[in-house]
Order: C-alpha cells, then structure tokens, then sequence
C-alpha cells in the first residue's frame, strides 16, 4: 500500500465516492478549478464534471442551504466550508433544518450531507481561522461529527460519511494536510475509537493532531517509566466512551485532550460520561486543553496556547 | 392527492372551468380549514401557535395548480395553505396540528414544520428565509429530473440573508426554482416599507432573474403568472420571481390584535377577498352559478368536519424510543 | 416589594438602564412599537424614543453586527432576538467579533453588549421555537451566559448584563414569563449560583425552568424521607462550581438537571469539573436531560421530553 | 498620525499639491510595506497568511484622505493599506505581522485581524463581510457625534449575506456609513462575474443608496468621490456606495500562482498601477518633479528599513495569563 498525504486521502475518498454514486456532488467556494485553498480537491472537477464538482459564489448559508435541499431532492451532497471558522455562517440550515429533517419528517427522509471543513491552530492563522467547531455542534442531536487523525482514517471515514445517511459535520485538521500515511478503499465505521497505543498506567483519550501529540508524549513517559494507554476517539459525536471505559478500567486514570477551550468542550462530555458509568473505576481524572481566549497568532503565544507532546507528559507526570 | 398536468392552456372551456372550480373548492378548503385551526387554537386543541393563510389562499392554489409529479415545494410556519394545495390529506394535516398520532409527521412538526414529500411538500419551514434555501438546493437536484422547485416566503423575508443569497446562487447555476413572494404588506407586525429600502421586485431583477408583481388575489393570474415561470424555469431558463400581492385578514399568529393596520385598509382588503373574487369570476367567465358553488362550500364542510372529527378522536402518540439517526 | 412578572421585571430593568445610561440602546425584530410577540418590552419606545428603542428589519446578522459595531463605537447596545432557536443566524458575528474583541484588541476595548432571547420547550412551539442555545455557545470563550429563575433574579441580572463590559447572553425561558415574584432595584453579580433549598442527602444542579422543576421534586423527595439541595446556577457560563462542589461535599450525591439535549450540554460542563476537583466526595453524579433529539411538538411527546419534577425525583429515588 | 481635515476643497494649490504628494507617499508606504511583507513571509520571518494590497493603494490612501477625527473605519484581512493610510504605525503594524510585542496587538491578532482605535482602525476583519456588519454598527454610534463609518471590502464579499442584510439595515436607518466596495475582479481565485448575478452597482442603488462605479487606481477620483459621499453621509443622507475598480497585482494570499488570471490582464493593469498614475498626475497637474518624488520614495524605503529593522528586533511576547473578559 502506497503512502500518501491526508489530503490527497481526502481527494481519492472524493473521487472514488463520486465515481461510484452519481448522486454525489461536491460544491463550495474555490474548490473546483482552484483545487481548495489547502489544494486537496484539485481534479475532481475535470473529472466529474463542472455539473457535479463546482465552485460557488461566497454565499455559506446558500450552500448549506442548497446543500440540504439538494439532499431532499435524493443527491449526496458534500461541501466544503473553507475554514471551521466560517461555521457558524451556516449553522442555522445545519441545526434548524438538516439535524432535524429525519425526526421532524417522522422519517420520510433522512440527510445525507457532508460538511468538510479545515479547522485547527498551529498554522499561524490567528484567531478567526484557527477554530475548532466541534463545541458549537456537539449539543445538537441529528449530527456526526468525525475528526480522523491519519490518512487512513481520513479516506475510510469520509467514504463513510458520503455514504451515510445522516448530515456529518467531517473536520480536517490543518496541521494534517501534509502528514503521510496508508490508505486503502476501506469504508470505516463512524463512531468507533481506536486504542492507537496500549499502556496500563494512564489513558490518553484525544483526537485529529492530539493523537500525535499524545503518541509522542507517550514515548516521553515511557523513558520514564509511565505507560500511557492512546485513544484516537474518531468520531466525536457520538463518541465511542465504551472504548474510554475499558481502558480505565485498566489504568484508573484518565487525562483527555482536546484541542478547544477549556469549557464546554467535548472533553468535557467525555469525563461526564465516564464519570456517569466509571466511578468506581477512577482515581484521576482531568482534561487538558487550551485555554479560554481566542487563538493568539504570535508564534510563541500559539505554541504555548495548544497542548503539545511536552504538555501532555508533564500534565501526568505533574499530577 | 388529485394533481394538475403543469399545462397552462385547457383542452376545452369545460376543462377550464372546472379546473377553476377545482381551485375555488381548494381555496374554500384552505380557508375553512384556517376557520377551524382557530376555533381548536381558542379552544386549546391546536397548541403553541398558529399562522393562518386566510385571505391568502390565491397563492398557493393557483402557484401549486401548475406543478407537475417531480416538482417540489418549500413553504413556511405559514403552509397550511401550499400543504392542502398540494393534496396533502385534510385530515392528516389537521392531526398533525392537534399533534396526533395520525398526523402527517406523526404529531412531531406541528403547524411550523410540516414535511409530506409523497405529497411534494419538501417542508414547512419556520425559519424565516429557511424555504428559499430549501427550494435552492431541491432545485439543485431536481435540474437533473425536469422538476421544478418552488419557495413560498412574505414580505419581511427579503430582507434575511438567506434571500439575495439563493437569489445570486440559483441565478448564478441557473437552478429551475421559482421564487414566490407573497407580499402581505406585514413582516410580524411591522409594515414591510418601515423595514426595507427600495422595491422588492427590483431585487431579483437586477440579478438577471425574471421577476414580476401580480395581483395575488386573483387565481387565474396566479395561475396564468406561475404557469409561465415553472415552464421558463423547466425549459433551463433559470431561476423566476413572482412577488404576489395579498394580505392576511387574521392576525399574524395566535394573539394579535391588528393594531398596526392602517385604518380601513382590512376592509378595503376584504373587498378584494379571493374566494369572492373567484367566485365572481367563476360566475362571469363559465357562467357557473352560486348554487354550484353554494354546494361546493357545503362539501368542504363536510370535508372538514369529517376531517376535524376523526382528527380529534384519533389518539395522541406514545412516547417512546426515537431513533435519532437513519441506519442506527 | 410588589410582585411582578418575569417579563414585567425584564422589562422594568431594561427600562431603568435606559434611564440610567444614555449609551444603552435596545433594538430587534417588533420589539419597539409592537412590544415584543411576548408582550416583554412594550412601552420603552414611547418611553426612550426612536433613536434608543427601535424595531429592525428581519436580518438577524445585521442586527448583531450592528450591536457588536455600536459597541466599539461606545454604545451599550441590548438586542433581542426573538426565539433562541434563530441565535445560529448570529453566532458568526457574536463568536468572531464579539467574542473575540477583548483579546484581539489587546484590551484596547471590550464589547458590552447583550443578547436577550426567548428559549426553551414546553410552549407546544415546536423542534425550532423551543431549543436551548446554551450548548452552541458554553465553548465560546469571551461571552457570558445568563439564565435566571425568577423575577427577581431576571431584573438583577439583566441590569447586570447591561453594565457588564462583555458580551453577555441573556437567556429567556419563555415558560417562566408569566410566573410572578419579587423584584427590586439590585444590580446582581454574574457569576454566582444560588442554593435555593437546603438538604444533605443529594443535589441538583439546574437553571431556569428546572429550577422551579427541582423544587417541586424536592417536595415530592422529602415526603418520602430524602431532603435535596436545589442549585439555582443562573450563570451558565463562567458557571459557579464552587457552590456546587461545597454542597456535594455534604451530599456526595449530584444530579444536574439540564432543559437540553443529553449529549454536549453544560450539564457535561458541570459533572467534568466535579469530576477533576471534587472527585473524592462523589458517590454517585448524574445528569438528567431532554433526549438526542429534536424538540416533539405533540403535547404528550412534549411533555415526556422535558425533565419535569416527577422525573427528577424519579431518578433521584432510582439510583 | 497625521489627519486631514475632511473637506474636499483646498485653501490654495500649494495645499492641493501638498496634500497628493502626501497621498503618494502613503501609497508607495503601503506598496513598499507589501513588499517586505512578502519577503518576511518568504523567509518564514511573517507566519500564517498575509493578503497583500499591492496595486489596490489609491483606494484606502483616497478615502481614508477625507476622514475626520470622528470617523471610524472596518477593513478586512486585506487591511494593511487601511491601516497604513489612517495613520497605523509602521513600525507597530509591522511588529503585529512579525509577532512582537511591540505590535499594535501585542501580536495576539496578526495580519487578519488588526485593531488600533487610536488611529480609527476599528479593525481589520477576516470574515468576508464582517467589516461590513462593523460598519454599520459605528454607524448607529456615529450618528449621536457627527461622525461616519466607513467598511471596506471586495467584489467577492457581495455575495455574502451580512452585505444585503447590512446595506438595507443602514438604509431604513439612514446611517452615515459609507461602503467601498473594492471590485479588484476576484474573489479568491474565482473572477467575480462567475459567481455574480448583475452588477455590483445595482444592488445598493435599488436600496436608495446612492452609488457609484469609479476608478479606483487614481487617486484624485478616489478622493473627490469618497469626500462627496463622506459628506452626504455626515449631512444626514444616509448610507453612500462606492464601487472602485483595481486590480490587485499580487496572488490572493501567500502561494497563489495566479492561474486565474485572464491572459495580458496583470500586464494591462500594471500600465494604470496606482503609483504610476499618481506619480504622472503630480508631474502633470503641479508640476512635482520626478526628483522630489525620487526623494520621497527614498525616505519611504528608510522609514521602512527602520520599521522593519525595529519591529524585527522586538522580542516576542511572553505567554501568559489572559484576561478573559474585562473586569475579571
Ligand atoms: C430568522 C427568523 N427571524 C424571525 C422569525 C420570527 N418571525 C416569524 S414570521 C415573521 C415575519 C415574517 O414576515 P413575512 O416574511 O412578511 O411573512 P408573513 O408572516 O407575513 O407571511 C417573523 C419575524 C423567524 N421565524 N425566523
Ligand atoms: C465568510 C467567509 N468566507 C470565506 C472566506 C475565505 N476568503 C477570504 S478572502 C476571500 C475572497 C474575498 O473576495 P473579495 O470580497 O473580492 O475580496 P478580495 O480578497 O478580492 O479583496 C475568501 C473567499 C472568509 N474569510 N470568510
Ligand atoms: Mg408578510
Ligand atoms: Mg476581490
């Protein structure tokens, strides 16, 4: 199996979907003859035709919009939001009318829609392109949201959320475009974490760039002596806590990270849940994530600002 | 669910007026139906809030008259009216309001938010401005098919960005959507002139889009003006706007009292009132009598009370599991 | 003290602010002349003129955009928008430039600015009249939530708002606009949760509605030998778990009782951090919510959906 | 910080041809700023992105020419030029880019999203349309001390919903705000007609905005319009448009090859590059010499070398606690 990048994942996920299922279509701003800003869609137009791989005016909510209305109509849509940032620009027909068209029609119709966006700090991109979206669509039931950390996982998981038939909301860590990885013509499962690294001293539960964060921390911890369990969640809505549980079981301390504001974040979902089901079998538990203000754009300012490796070791050896 | 062939001529004059007569029964239904909502919303069987149609009912009778198998329609919290024009049951609409098990969305939607796709409605939307992104991206897909989209939104709604941004994104793929504004001169209860600058109609023009202002109290024009946007919007000529003059005779939604009217201008509006002037016009142009039509409002009383009678003895649903997502 | 309406008290504080501060303004969708569709701010046009209460155009981005530039320009501006359920048509400029002025600015000026908006279910208003936007915005730092109880909490904390110097959402339950209560001319601080009944053996945790939900659950408890602590938070961001660890200190029993989709609430928020700092006292913690799924219009589904007082103490007698 | 008093006329010739060799020099900043920038990206010294405003000087250098003390402005993430021609610090906005703590943020916003007040800089704002909602807001501060607003953005931006909703916002409240619509014929790498319905122009005229369509690479047209419409503003009459025609001559954002482009159109712009036009228009209307202009773009280049020596001289910032909301 041939290595390749986490975009060009992404771009054969597209290509493949679109080649096999005529009702795909892809559209959002500059993605087509461009190619998309983090140039990951390059070719698809060519390919499949400007009626179904088209670029769009700088218009969010009448690509969400359409995009929903489109998958009424019978299309798989999939769009792009360029940066997660511009989120909350579409967040109404994500919430008020693609979240909720399955319940609300009494099932006549579920949708499937895709929303690809960039997300992410680490790039230098200051406060307003540099967000994670995931705190703003966690609380809305009728959404998945995935966040794969590698390659692979970024082209099993997207094929899989064409192919599935409710709205997925699929986040694509910047920092990640230019990593490399296999990949094969898998069709993932959406909400299943995956113990990346076994350990039975503490559990890293994390997601998208944490993982490798947390990998790399756990090569620091293990020189000295602290064998951290790493869990790439995957999907975080739903998030596959199951999988948290049993390795808490097994080391009784669990430190999640989250590339997010410290409140209200998914993090946050995952320790209530553990502690709902857990209890007994904790004895720490505690997130790290980033701080409470927006993202700084100076370079020492966002380092510091994101949990990296460093942090991570030092928050378990700290505690 | 009878459903017109999208034809704006008539085979002979016969076939004309009883496709007329048809639409008069529609609108009668529409607004007897809208009678009743209110009289179960005072009576505390219809919950939450209402909006009615009545003194509307042109529109979406005459627009929905056109639409063929593969056309679709995207309507607002105020869709009693496109729903009943587009067949979907009396009944099953009504008990979706009295949120019973048997209604059309299973009690689920409600007044606001109801979905029937076997009867092309593609949903209520009571978002303001949520039907033109709907209608948009329907349109989208049905270019594939043939089919035809169409918005239903009011007044106050051209001024929400989802308006001039479907607007430019229908016009710029040259989607076959048609855009129908019906003007009843209030968003809420604030007289669109207060709140909007400029003419509405210029706003689709000056996009490329074809876009004209009609009387929509009449239902032959309706008709006559949606025939001719649906079949420019099929044959690949993009995206149309027909602003529908109107105006509701009730209150926007539950508690109203009216107070921002201009005085008489309810009174002048009544005048102008459609089943009246469908029914003159029945008279003047087919010769068809008012006992004809006397006997049609009958039957749409029978309709109705039929309809409200098992509607409100049908049973509330259960609570029980949802499954929040398709396919687990 | 007279007793007032929840509504008569919103509106009596946005009244004397605007008397107090000529840089108060308040504007939204039929709030001036018609008095707002639940009848809260009737009068204040007459009262503060045109130029400082007036009614805008159906553009909800307008309306926050206008808010956020009126406050850099020094304005106090209050806004309204109408049902929470439309919030996402705002979030953009509420989280990109609101939210994030203070920081970027390096100080150089906040925003103080607040939302006031109509939430929550049991109106019969259906999937998209009737959500709680507290999940899309707890991961927002910048931006503070407010959620009062009572009359008098209304008032205190909305004068509150108004002084504050940050963007502050207010947040309405339109279930409570009616119900009467005492209110004076305090400024309240934000921030601070209030223990509204007193009991050792569990604690409930809650806002808004629930609060009145919790107490009649706490009568119901008591008749049958369990005394519960009810905790009004009233702010739900930056929420008070000081109060709430001091009382499960006591109890070592919580339920956190959430008008709010199950998954990614504050009630998340809440149980995380009493995990991470209060761990040691817990015996059992839990959170009591509204499904993973939209808001039923029916009245029996309605009522099922949201956690009312026979819930709360059904779940509480059930552990 | 030097400001110009806002009116259009001049007190003698002397004044007018003080004030354009002024106005030139503020571009070939701007021009020269852009330049470095560039280069401090390239050498990994500038992180993230920048948006240059290299070809596009004329615009921000004119309009901002007739602000008074009063007056605010909203600019985007192409917002350099704004910056520089309100009298932003050289040396502070540089640091910014560069990440120090010398920057006029502290280096916390970098090159998307500056903000002085001190120099009327409202902010720059990354959101294609917030500059625009921003704007509109200082308007309805503005309107209590006579001051009045000015947003810029592109072509590309008018698509967006903040723009519709905002121009009709500022026109039922008759706002002193002025927009500037930088039409510089692409949004991104996407020509804007592709993406367009109608023109620009239409949009706010059918509001009732007065509106206009100049060029914008010539900096006497600039100025003259955009103290025209600064005065209508601040008379009373409510919001005022100005489309400007430019061209920018660098990629959109840091690696754009530029594929986009119509073939011979960089070049045939580059022929009305904005500094070209204002170097021959002082030449031919007052007679500056080429040396005296010489002259200026030297001390242009020391200012600069010295900003640029300075800012990257400055430490960076130390990460450290945050002050999350005013006031605690
Ligand atoms: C985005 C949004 N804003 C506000 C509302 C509340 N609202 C419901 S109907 C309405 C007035 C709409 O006026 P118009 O478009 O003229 O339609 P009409 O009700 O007159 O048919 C408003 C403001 C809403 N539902 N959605
Ligand atoms: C809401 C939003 N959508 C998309 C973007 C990404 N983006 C940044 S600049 C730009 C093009 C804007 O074009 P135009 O308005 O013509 O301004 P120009 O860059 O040409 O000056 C886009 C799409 C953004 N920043 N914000
Ligand atoms: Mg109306
Ligand atoms: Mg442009």
């Amino acid at each position: 199996m041939a290595e390749l990048e986490f975009r060009d994942a992404i771009c054969e996920a597209l290509d493949e979907e679109l080649a096999r299922d005529d009702t795909v279509v892809f559209f959002g701003e500059d993605v087509a003859k461009p190619g998309g800003v983090f140039a990951v869609t390059g070719g698809l137009q060519e390919k499949h035709g400007p009626e179904r791989v088209f670029d769009t005016p700088i218009s969010e909510l009448a690509i969400a919009g359409a995009a929903f209305g489109s998958a009424v109509g019978g299309l798989r849509p999939v769009i792009e939001i360029m940066f997660a940032d511009f989120l909350p620009l579409v967040m109404d027909s994500l919430v008020n009318q693609s979240a909720k068209y399955w319940y609300l029609s009494n099932e006549q119709k579920s949708i499937p829609l895709v929303v690809r966006t960039a997300a992410g700090a680490g790039g230098r991109f200051g406060a307003v392109h540099s967000q994670m979206p995931v705190s703003w669509f966690q609380g809305v039931p009728g959404i998945k949201i995935v966040c794969p950390s590698t390659p692979g996982d970024a082209k099993a998981l997207l094929k899989a959320a064409i192919r599935d038939d409710n709205p997925v909301l699929f986040v694509e860590h910047k920092r990640l475009y230019s990593i490399k990885g296999e990949a094969n013509g898998d069709v993932a499962t959406i909400g299943e974490a995956k113990v990346v690294r076994e350990g039975g001293d503490v559990t890293i539960a994390t997601a998208m760039r944490g993982v490798h964060e947390a990998l790399a921390a756990a090569e620091e911890l293990s020189a000295q002596g602290v064998e951290a369990e790493v869990i790439d969640l995957r999907t975080l809505r739903p998030v596959d806590t199951a999988t948290v549980l049993k390795s808490v079981e097994k080391t009784n301390r669990l430190v999640v990270v989250e590339e997010g504001p410290r409140t209200g974040g998914w993090a946050a979902e995952v320790l209530a849940q553990v502690l709902e089901d857990g209890l007994g079998d904790i004895d720490d538990a505690w997130r790290l994530t980033t701080p409470d203000h927006p993202i700084p754009y100076s370079p020492p300012l966002e380092d510091d600002f994101i949990p990296g490796a460093k942090a991570i070791a030092a928050s378990i050896l700290g505690r | 669910m009878a459903r017109e062939t999208p034809a704006a001529g008539f085979t002979s004059p016969g076939a004309e007026s009883q496709l007329f007569v048809d639409l008069y029964r529609r609108m009668r239904l529409i607004r007897r139906f809208e009678d009743s909502v209110q009289t179960l919303f005072q009576q505390g069987l219809v919950h939450g809030t209402t909006h009615l149609y009545s003194g509307q009912e042109a529109g979406a009778v005459g627009v929905c008259s056109v639409l063929g198998d593969d056309d679709r329609v995207a309507a607002t919290y105020r869709g009693h009216g496109a729903a009943l024009a587009l067949g979907v049951e009396t009944e099953g609409l009504m008990a979706e309001l009295l949120g019973r098990a048997t209604g059309v969305c299973k009690g689920r939607s409600g007044s606001m938010n109801v979905i029937d796709l076997d009867h092309r409605l593609m949903g209520c939307f009571s978002i303001v401005g949520g039907s033109i992104g709907a209608a948009t991206g329907m349109a989208l897909a049905l270019k594939r098919t043939g089919g035809v989209a169409v918005a239903f939104f009011g007044d106050g709604t051209a001024n929400q960005g989802y308006f001039p941004e479907c607007l430019n994104f229908a016009r710029v793929f040259d989607l076959p959507v048609v855009f129908v504004c019906e003007n009843n001169r209030y968003g809420e209860f604030t007289p669109f002139e207060q709140v909007t600058g400029g003419a509405i109609l210029d706003r689709p023009r000056i996009l490329g889009i074809h876009a004209e202002t009609i009387d929509g109290n009449d239902v032959w024009t309706v008709r006559h003006t949606a025939a001719a946007a649906v079949e420019r919007a099929r044959a690949g000529e993009g995206p149309q706007f027909i602003e529908s003059l109107t105006y509701r005779f009730v209150g926007h939604s539950r508690s109203d009292p009216g107070a921002y009217r201009a005085p008489g201008e309810l009174d002048e509006w009544r005048k102008r009132d459609p089943l009246t002037v469908t029914r003159a016009g029945l008279g003047d142009r087919y010769g068809v009598s008012a006992e004809a039509l006397d006997e049609i409002d009958e039957s749409v009383e029978q309709e109705l009370a039929a309809a409200v009678e098992a509607a409100s003895n049908a049973p509330f649903p259960e609570p029980g599991p949802v499954r929040e997502f398709k396919g687990g």
